[in-house]
């Protein structure tokens, strides 16, 4: 079994720190992972996108996929180019945040998370993308959420350790 | 068994080759592999090295040129056309013998091209770009565990065969992150070792156990000498054929078609056997992991019986090709699936355009 | 005071009869009249060396180290 | 007889592949004569490049590179790295320093590498068989410049010694000639101060010398002295043009 998972969003929306914890949470739980970042010339600003393959057993043959399990979608342009890419029967997250408009396809299951709306309540709009992060998490449960919480205590260590209170409770905070 | 730690392949890479033994990096940025060089900035000085960023990549090649004729463990990484610019000092190590490693994260080219990932390298690095006879072993790792383990043995490789030992990833490999074991720091050799270790370096004839000068050069200006000397390497050329050849042969007996892919494009058509096998087709994969020397025998297990074509599956307009035609030796229709410039193709696309393929040579 | 006493050795083989040694003794002492040497070359001889002065302006000025100056012992 | 001159031991017994006359061979031997008098021969790595030189490896009997066009000093700065205690020095024409070897030279300054620079200016491509390099005179008869070399066509010729000494991590630049017994006296201290500023690591140095080339000027070797203290010198003045102050050193 394997779960191709993809990423999308403007650079600064935190879509490679989501990728990557996905990724730290399969590697706790022994599963083979690849995680690969779309990269270019821009430094700042621009769209960024990741994908994750997320294996039970075997070693991860491709870490490009053509169809995805699931895609998270931070900003209108990702959603238009690539709401294309969830197969029939996958699940699509979108930022309602950012994103007004519903998406057109009607063979997926679409997950509407307010990110901003959600993150405000914990009063740091900042952790929008975790607040994605745990809702994609719980609903695909690839990963159990305590391993995620693990992964969220080495992510936000050292100097960002004073964030780390925030950030897990805007990672349950989405509960659907 | 070492913990696993999921790590950019870049910063793999640098990691490997330093606990390979490797303590001296000369570089230039250049994408997609600048994590290279910024990683050995902030590791071998700490660790009993030395990082030096050159003016450019002539100047890289030729410090490691010195560097390593000097005694030091030298690793040199670049991008495609960086490397470009260094195939006039790989042929004068090669020519000298002076071991160092070599990694290629290549890109798309011709000219500066485009940062994608891509293998329009593989003349490149098979052939070489230097002038003069010379080889060097190049292997083409699928993963970033597999670029580790290579790179972990490369540095102690090329001192022992006194020659460049090479890698080459491409940018995908290089950008992606996969959970690797790093292997355990092999003995680093300090100057005062040196001269014991490798008499042939320059370490000053005071330090050498016969008080002998040594000369470093490529230089043979009597065609008789020259000639002895190129035969010379070739011998060793010849044995190491035989000695580095690695590939992955899956899959074989029974196929209908077999393909041959090395790096990010043999994950894709691991793919796409599946996806074939689902639909009653039969694949194999020969995946070579030494693309010189060229893994020639993985062709004569094919079988014969079954298999109606070879496909070189390539990120270039076909050059691996040229080998498996080789390997192949007439006795089956090669074709090729590929795609350059930057584009990867899906496994579903190689899927198709292998079906259409095994169609047509029925 | 006895005037010091120098004795030139040329390396004849190594001579390539360039003249500069020639050119810069202040004494004129050495010529162009030695035998043809391997490489084809004239080689320079010493006449007179009991005029030399050892300055060794010949020796600093050969190329090719082909002079060596020795002085006599008193 | 006591010795007062002799072929010192920092040359090995090959006869040089210079033309007759061509003051190269002084240059190489004054080099090699102060490291036997420093007594450093058996710590020293010399660095070879492409030209008439490319042969040095052959004559100076010490641990020798043969490098590629230009890059000397890249490599002696590989060396470096691996040998910290060791003199490091390169030996360059102008077609290889002042041509093909500008980046090379120029960052190697820059960083300041302990190493010495031994350039050979003799304001023309001697082994290639006499093109114009960028050393050459205006007006200068070469084969590339058949009419002589123009302003227009190929600028003015490069002052190494001068643009080098702009640059902070080159800590010793003079210029030389070997026109004459007392220049190869001086250029030879140069030599040597040159040495002491890399044992002492204060940074880079470089020693240019005003060499002939009979054979490419067309002219006999006695000549070429003259044509050098003629035309050379006033281009390319002599003296020191950067030192560390209070440099010492055993003479």
């Amino acid at each position: 079994m394997t779960n191709k998972l993809f990423f999308a969003g403007a650079g600064g929306q935190g879509v490679l720190l989501m990728g990557q914890m996905t990724a730290y949470a399969a590697m706790a739980e022994d599963k083979p992972v690849t995680f690969l970042p779309s990269y270019g010339p821009e430094m700042r600003g621009g769209t960024s996108n990741c994908t994750v393959v997320v294996s039970d057993d075997k070693p991860v043959s491709c870490p490009l996929i053509y169809e995805a399990d699931a895609v998270v979608v931070m900003n209108v342009p990702s959603l238009l180019k690539f709401e294309s890419l969830v197969k029939p029967g996958g699940k699509l997250f979108i930022n309602s945040s950012l994103i007004e408009q519903k998406t057109t396809r009607n063979d997926v299951e679409a997950i509407y998370v307010p990110t901003i709306e959600l993150a405000e309540q914990l009063g740091n709009t900042r952790a929008a993308n975790v607040v994605m992060f745990g809702a994609f998490m719980r609903s695909m449960g690839i990963m159990s959420m305590e391993t995620c919480e693990h992964v969220l205590e080495k992510v936000f260590s050292g100097r960002k350790e004073k964030y780390l209170e925030l950030n897990k409770k805007a990672f349950h905070i989405y509960n659907n | 068994m070492a913990e696993k730690v999921l790590m950019k392949g870049n910063e793999a890479f640098a990691e490997a080759v330093i606990r390979g033994g490797c303590r001296f990096y000369f570089g230039y940025p250049i994408t997609p592999q600048s994590e290279i060089p910024e990683f050995m900035a902030r590791e071998l000085n700490k660790r009993g090295g030395a990082f030096l960023q050159a003016e450019s990549e002539l100047g890289a090649i030729n410090m490691t040129y010195g560097c390593a004729a000097a005694g030091g463990n030298v690793f040199i990484s670049s991008s495609s056309p960086g490397i470009s610019l260094m195939q006039e000092g790989m042929s004068f190590l090669c020519s000298a013998e002076v071991p160092c490693t070599i990694l290629n994260v290549s890109r798309c080219g011709p000219g500066v091209g485009g940062i994608q990932p891509g293998q329009a390298d593989y003349y490149q690095m098979t052939r070489g770009g230097g002038n003069g006879d010379y080889r060097i072993p190049t292997f083409a790792p699928a993963n970033i565990q597999e670029a580790v383990d290579i790179l972990y043995e490369a540095p102690m490789l090329a001192d022992q065969i006194r020659n460049p030992v090479a890698v080459l990833a491409d940018g995908m490999l290089g950008q992606m992150m996969e959970p690797v074991e790093l292997p355990e720091q092999k003995k680093q050799y300090s100057a005062d070792e040196i001269a014991e270790y490798k008499p042939w370096a320059l370490t000053g004839y005071n330090a050498k156990a016969d008080k002998q000068r040594v000369v470093v050069k490529s230089l043979r200006l009597q065609p008789e000498a020259l000639e002895e000397h190129v035969e010379k390497l070739f011998e060793k050329y010849h044995r190491l054929e035989k000695e580095l050849v690695r590939y992955e042969a899956i899959d074989l007996d029974g196929a209908d078609i077999v393909f041959v892919a090395f790096g990010t494009m043999s994950r894709l058509c691991k793919e796409a056997m599946e996806i074939l096998s689902e639909q009653g087709i039969k694949a194999g994969l020969i995946r070579p992991i030494s693309i010189w020397p060229f893994p020639l025998e993985a062709f004569d297990k094919i079988d014969f019986g079954t298999t109606k074509v070879v496909i070189s599956t390539e990120l270039s307009m076909g050059q691996m090709i040229d080998d498996v035609r080789l390997g192949v030796c007439g006795r089956l229709p090669v074709r090729l699936i590929h795609r350059t410039g930057g584009m990867i193709p899906t496994s579903l696309e190689v899927v198709e355009k292998a079906k259409t393929i095994l169609e047509e040579s029925k | 005071m006895n005037k010091a006493k120098f004795h030139l050795e040329f390396n004849h083989d190594k001579c390539k009869g360039c003249e500069l040694c020639s050119t810069f003794c202040p004494k004129n002492l050495i010529s162009m009249t030695g035998h043809i040497n391997n490489k084809g070359y004239i080689t320079a001889v010493i006449e007179h060396e009991d005029e030399c002065i050892g300055c060794l302006s010949c020796a600093t000025m050969c190329p090719d180290g082909a002079i060596a100056i020795f002085k006599e012992d008193e | 007889m006591t010795p007062v001159f002799t072929y010192t031991k920092g040359m090995t017994e090959v006869s040089t592949s210079y033309c007759p006359g061509c003051t190269h061979g002084i240059a190489n031997r004054i080099i090699m004569e102060t490291l036997e008098e420093m007594g450093k021969l058996g710590d020293a790595i010399g660095v070879g490049s492409i030209g008439c030189s490319v042969t040095a490896h052959q004559f100076m009997n010490v641990d020798m590179l043969e490098s590629a066009h230009g890059r000397a000093p890249a490599v002696a700065s590989g060396i470096r790295r691996a040998q910290p205690d060791k003199l490091i020095y390169t030996y360059q024409g102008d077609g290889d320093l002042a041509s093909i070897g500008t980046a090379e030279i120029v960052h190697a300054a820059h960083r300041g590498e302990k190493i010495c620079v031994f350039f050979i200016n003799n304001a023309i491509y001697g082994m290639t068989g006499g093109q114009m390099a960028p050393t050459t005179l205006i007006g200068q008869r070469t084969t590339t410049s058949p009419e002589g070399r123009t302003v227009e066509q190929a600028g003015r010729p490069i002052r190494i010694s001068e643009m080098l000494s702009t640059i902070d991590g080159a800590v010793y630049i003079e210029r030389v000639a070997l026109d004459s017994p007392a220049h190869v006296r001086a250029a030879k201290k140069a030599v040597r101060k040159a040495f002491a500023v890399q044992e002492q690591r204060l940074g880079f140095a470089l020693v240019e010398f005003l060499s002939t080339c009979p054979s490419n000027w067309g002219l006999s070797p006695s000549d070429s002295i003259k044509w050098l203290r003629d035309n050379m010198i006033p281009y390319y003045p002599l003296g020191v043009f950067k030192e560390p102050e209070g440099l010492t050193y055993d003479k």
